[in-house]
């Protein structure tokens, strides 16, 4: 039951995902590309529970590696995009 | 309401605003605050987990934690504007890695995975590592770091083949079997894939295949999601999916290329634009600076054309130098700005705004090309493909049906770049032999600085 | 957890259903309303599991009633539909 | 793969098949397929249900079905086009009254419901019963039958609001003690809310509050959806109400009207446009259907405006004999359609292609107002707040800031009523005393064949 409803989870959020991106202005097209490859650093989550709670060492190794680099997508993700827009509302 | 409950739906909440977040980052309006929301999200998400887990150690997640952090705000500072496309390739490698990391870890627990778990896992091994090295070639081409052109093998497309099946048999036997090093295997084929598949092609078409990594890159946290069975991980993983192969299908149209060109490397043969010889002998008017300072002597309306040459040569500072010391002269000078002009979608709109150029300076190409006859001066800098004619008048240029914009229309068109090889189409461009268009070679920085001073001297 | 499955799962759907409705010229108004109306009789799948499984004819007859009118819902509204469109698009 | 998962695999194929139906029907070319593939998503989930269930007996099923759909397909195939509306609004109902007795039957099932169950049977109690009454209501309101005006008791709100009152009471005594007598006591006091809130609503406003309706039917399948735990109930059900919405805003947009106004009943009192005796004193200039044919003798070009008289009077087909007339006289005839002529969206519409009137004479308003001026004669038959200048002039009336067709502008105005009274929105017409307006009183359809008789024995 539980994996058939998260399939659903994920085709309802995958035609969420198709409806929302409409006509995006060309100068957008980088920083919404941006945003949106901060937001796949999601997986963040689960790197933090592989590195707090897994009791193998190449678990948690693993788990470290993954979180610094997600860690890296998500904050340097989130900051460039705001950074390119910045650029843009400049008058 | 039991924990496990509310976790699901504080995770909702932060779904809610990855989705509000991304559809703020459509409008120009509301961007800004969409990549707020998102990450606001993503702060909830990350506080609901730590919440929510029984955390053994908290040693190494604040070590990893400040690490990431440090490094991901002093790439972001640090960059220049002009080498953001590649920092987000990188990025979006570094989350790819990231899922195929966390799947592989997921394996290592402890008692194991449950078998019917193991599909995701080989999903997430097998995507997250094609977006991780892909990312990374990704990146390295737009640095224009040419060795990696050498790298690509003689009958790439049969090894490529070879090494997908290789990956697909292993993804089987690991679902069948669920041992760790099957898991291993499969992702080392992976990844020599992803550098594989994107060493080809073509430096010029990264942004579209960044676009389409980053919407692997959601697949791959999906994926994880489904290991994990963590809803937001597939919630938000399956949006940037669903979302990034849109996006990667609108910058195909704006550039006039299929996805299926783009992937496979396929560029239009160059010569099927007539033959540069032809096209040019005798007929190319080259010019200096002092003759063009001269012209501008008369010129009230300057429209100045950017394209991929002014980011190479940097020139967007002496660019706005010029413009100003126009105006000082009485002229009126407007900046044409083509959509895909540069390597990245709004290049020329993020160099020239980091040279200050006022906002409203920068018209769209319809804009400018409805009064283009009326245009003494059109200033081309480094552009090319994007001031074609080809693409209006002959059918079967590769660049055919490409709107361009029409400098050919102004009184005088004066390009600036340093010889007459072509741009990213390969094709060469009647333009630079026309009868109004004068020739200034020389690199973009340099030969605008001596047209500087020119001015500056008469 | 499935409750909260089932909740997410209603929050993306209500996601979906206000993005799948945009612009909608007015002679569509009425069309949409009905076609809409004849998918919420979807209820029809939980008549017809009352009427075949429940055990207590009160049940029975409950679940007998509903059938009866999502039946008449979903077939009338489909059908309606259907008319009011072949309207429009007569030459 | 267990029987469940497939099930709800199935399931999410006829949710998706939902998704691109509505898709479809808010587009004009992709309607029909639309609707279809919405037909073709609930026999899937009939048939998937059917299948995966374990059925005991299937005699009630085979009868239920029979005979719903026996009913369904009599009352759809034989109702009048000007009917429809009505005929939505009692489908509806339905809708509303299975989800609430689906949760009711639930409640019975021998074992009975888990605790957790029971908020989920209240809400789909209340809203399925407000939703079957209130749209039987609006049922009786639109085909007009004057009774239903005076059951509107005094002091309405007070009462409407006691009974909301009892009725969540009624819900959280039931949450609690989870009693079947409690449901059903809260499924009546929810029935008697649903008559006593539609019932003071205005009969024009009708269309809008069935739209609002129709969400409430979709939230009351989603509620019962969480009762049985069934995925495509939930999907479906939100679907519909959450798009319902958005649908009642843009119908409410389209007429001007507030949806708190519309909820509560208001309406701008009907003196702030002016008082009738001194608009109309003296001005109104009265003519014959002799008159009218000579007006035409002359006309070049004509336009006729329906409103929701032409409906009442059911003169479609006249009016169609009417322009056949003209053009075989030589004069060139469209018609201008406003969008909220009539009681429902897009009701002129349909009435005249019942008539086979080519779809390509009828103009929106923005086209016919474009040329307004060149039109010889305006013919009004039953319309009146849609032509209306007072929208333009008076920014105090109740209908200012509402587009309408400006009949005023063209050179003689033939309105088509049986009196001087007003139409919904109960105010004076400063129209029908313009210099260039002539009143043809009578009802529409007796008027029209005067009309065309005279025209052919002239
Ligand atoms: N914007 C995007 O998102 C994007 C993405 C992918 C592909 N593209 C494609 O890229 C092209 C963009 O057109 P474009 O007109 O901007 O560029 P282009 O057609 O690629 O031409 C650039 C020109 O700049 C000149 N140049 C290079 N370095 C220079 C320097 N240092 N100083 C002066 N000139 C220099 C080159 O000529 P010399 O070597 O003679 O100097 C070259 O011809 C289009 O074909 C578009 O489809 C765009
Ligand atoms: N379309 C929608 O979806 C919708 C929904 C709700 C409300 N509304 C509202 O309804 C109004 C529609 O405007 P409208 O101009 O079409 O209609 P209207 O303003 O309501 O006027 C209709 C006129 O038709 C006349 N009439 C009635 N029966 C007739 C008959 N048998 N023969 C000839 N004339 C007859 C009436 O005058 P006599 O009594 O003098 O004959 C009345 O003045 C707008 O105010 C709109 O906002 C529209």
């Amino acid at each position: 039951m539980t994996l058939a409803l998260l399939i659903t989870i994920f085709v309802l959020a995958v035609f969420i995902g198709f409806e929302i991106i409409t006509k995006v202005p060309p100068t957008l097209h980088t920083p919404l590309m941006s945003g949106a490859n901060a937001i796949s650093g999601i997986t963040i989550v689960g790197a933090l529970v592989a590195v707090g709670t897994e009791t193998t060492w190449l678990a948690t190794a693993l788990g470290f590696i993954a979180l610094v680099m997600a860690t890296v997508n998500v904050v340097g993700g989130f900051l460039v995009t705001h950074r390119m827009l910045a650029m843009f509302r400049k008058k | 309401m039991t924990r496990e409950m509310l976790q699901i739906l504080l995770y909702l909440v932060a779904a809610a605003l990855f989705i509000f977040g991304i559809k703020g980052l459509t409008h120009p309006r509301s961007a800004v605050r969409g990549n707020m929301l998102g990450a606001l999200g993503m702060l909830l998400a990350i506080v609901v987990t730590l919440a929510f887990a029984n955390i053994l150690s908290w040693n190494w997640i604040i070590v990893g934690l400040a690490i990431g952090a440090v490094v991901g705000v002093v790439l972001a500072v640090k960059v220049q504007m002009t080498a953001m496309p590649e920092l987000v390739a990188m990025f979006n490698g570094l989350g790819g890695g990231a899922s195929f990391l966390v799947a592989g870890a997921e394996l290592q627990r402890e008692g194991g995975l449950p078998m019917s778990a193991l599909p995701a896992v080989a999903i997430a091994g097998i995507i997250g590592s094609i977006t991780l090295t892909g990312s990374l070639v990704a990146f390295v081409k737009l640095r224009e770091k040419k060795w990696i052109e050498k790298a690509i093998l003689p009958g790439h497309k049969f090894i490529n083949a070879a090494l997908a099946l290789l990956a697909f048999a292993m993804a089987a036997l690991f679902i069948w079997q669920g041992h760790g090093w099957e898991y291993w295997v499969l992702v080392l084929f992976a990844l020599a894939l992803g550098v594989l598949l994107v060493t080809p092609i073509g430096g010029a078409d990264m942004p579209v295949v960044i676009a389409l990594l980053n919407s692997y890159s959601g697949l791959a946290a999906a994926a994880t999601g489904f290991v994990l069975e963590n809803t937001l991980l597939i919630i938000a993983g399956s949006l940037v999916g669903a979302s990034g192969l849109i996006l990667t299908r609108i910058m195909c149209i704006a550039m006039n290329r299929s996805l299926r060109n783009v992937l496979f490397g396929v560029m239009a043969p160059a010569g099927s634009g007539g033959d540069a010889d032809t096209v040019y002998a005798g007929k190319v008017k080259a010019t200096t600076p002092e003759e063009v300072a001269m012209l501008f002597d008369t010129a009230r309306r300057v429209v100045i054309i950017p394209g991929y040459g002014m980011a190479v040569a940097q020139a967007q500072h002496v660019v706005r130098d010029l413009a100003n010391l126009l105006e000082s002269r009485g002229a009126e000078v407007e900046y044409g700005i083509h959509p895909v002009a540069g390597r990245m979608p709004g290049h020329m709109n993020v160099l020239l705004a980091e040279a200050d150029v006022p906002y409203d300076k920068l018209k769209e190409m319809d804009e400018i090309n409805s009064t283009m006859e009326q245009v003494d001066v059109a200033m081309v800098i480094g552009a090319n493909d994007v001031v074609n004619p080809e693409a209006r008048t002959n059918p079967r240029s590769p660049i055919a049906g490409m709107p361009i914009i029409n400098v050919d229309q102004a009184r005088t068109v004066v390009v600036v770049k340093r010889s007459l090889s072509p741009g990213f189409a390969g094709i060469p461009n009647p333009l630079f032999a026309a009868d109004n268009c004068l020739m200034m070679f020389g690199d973009g920085k340099k030969a605008l600085v001596e047209l500087v001073s020119a001015l500056k001297s008469s």
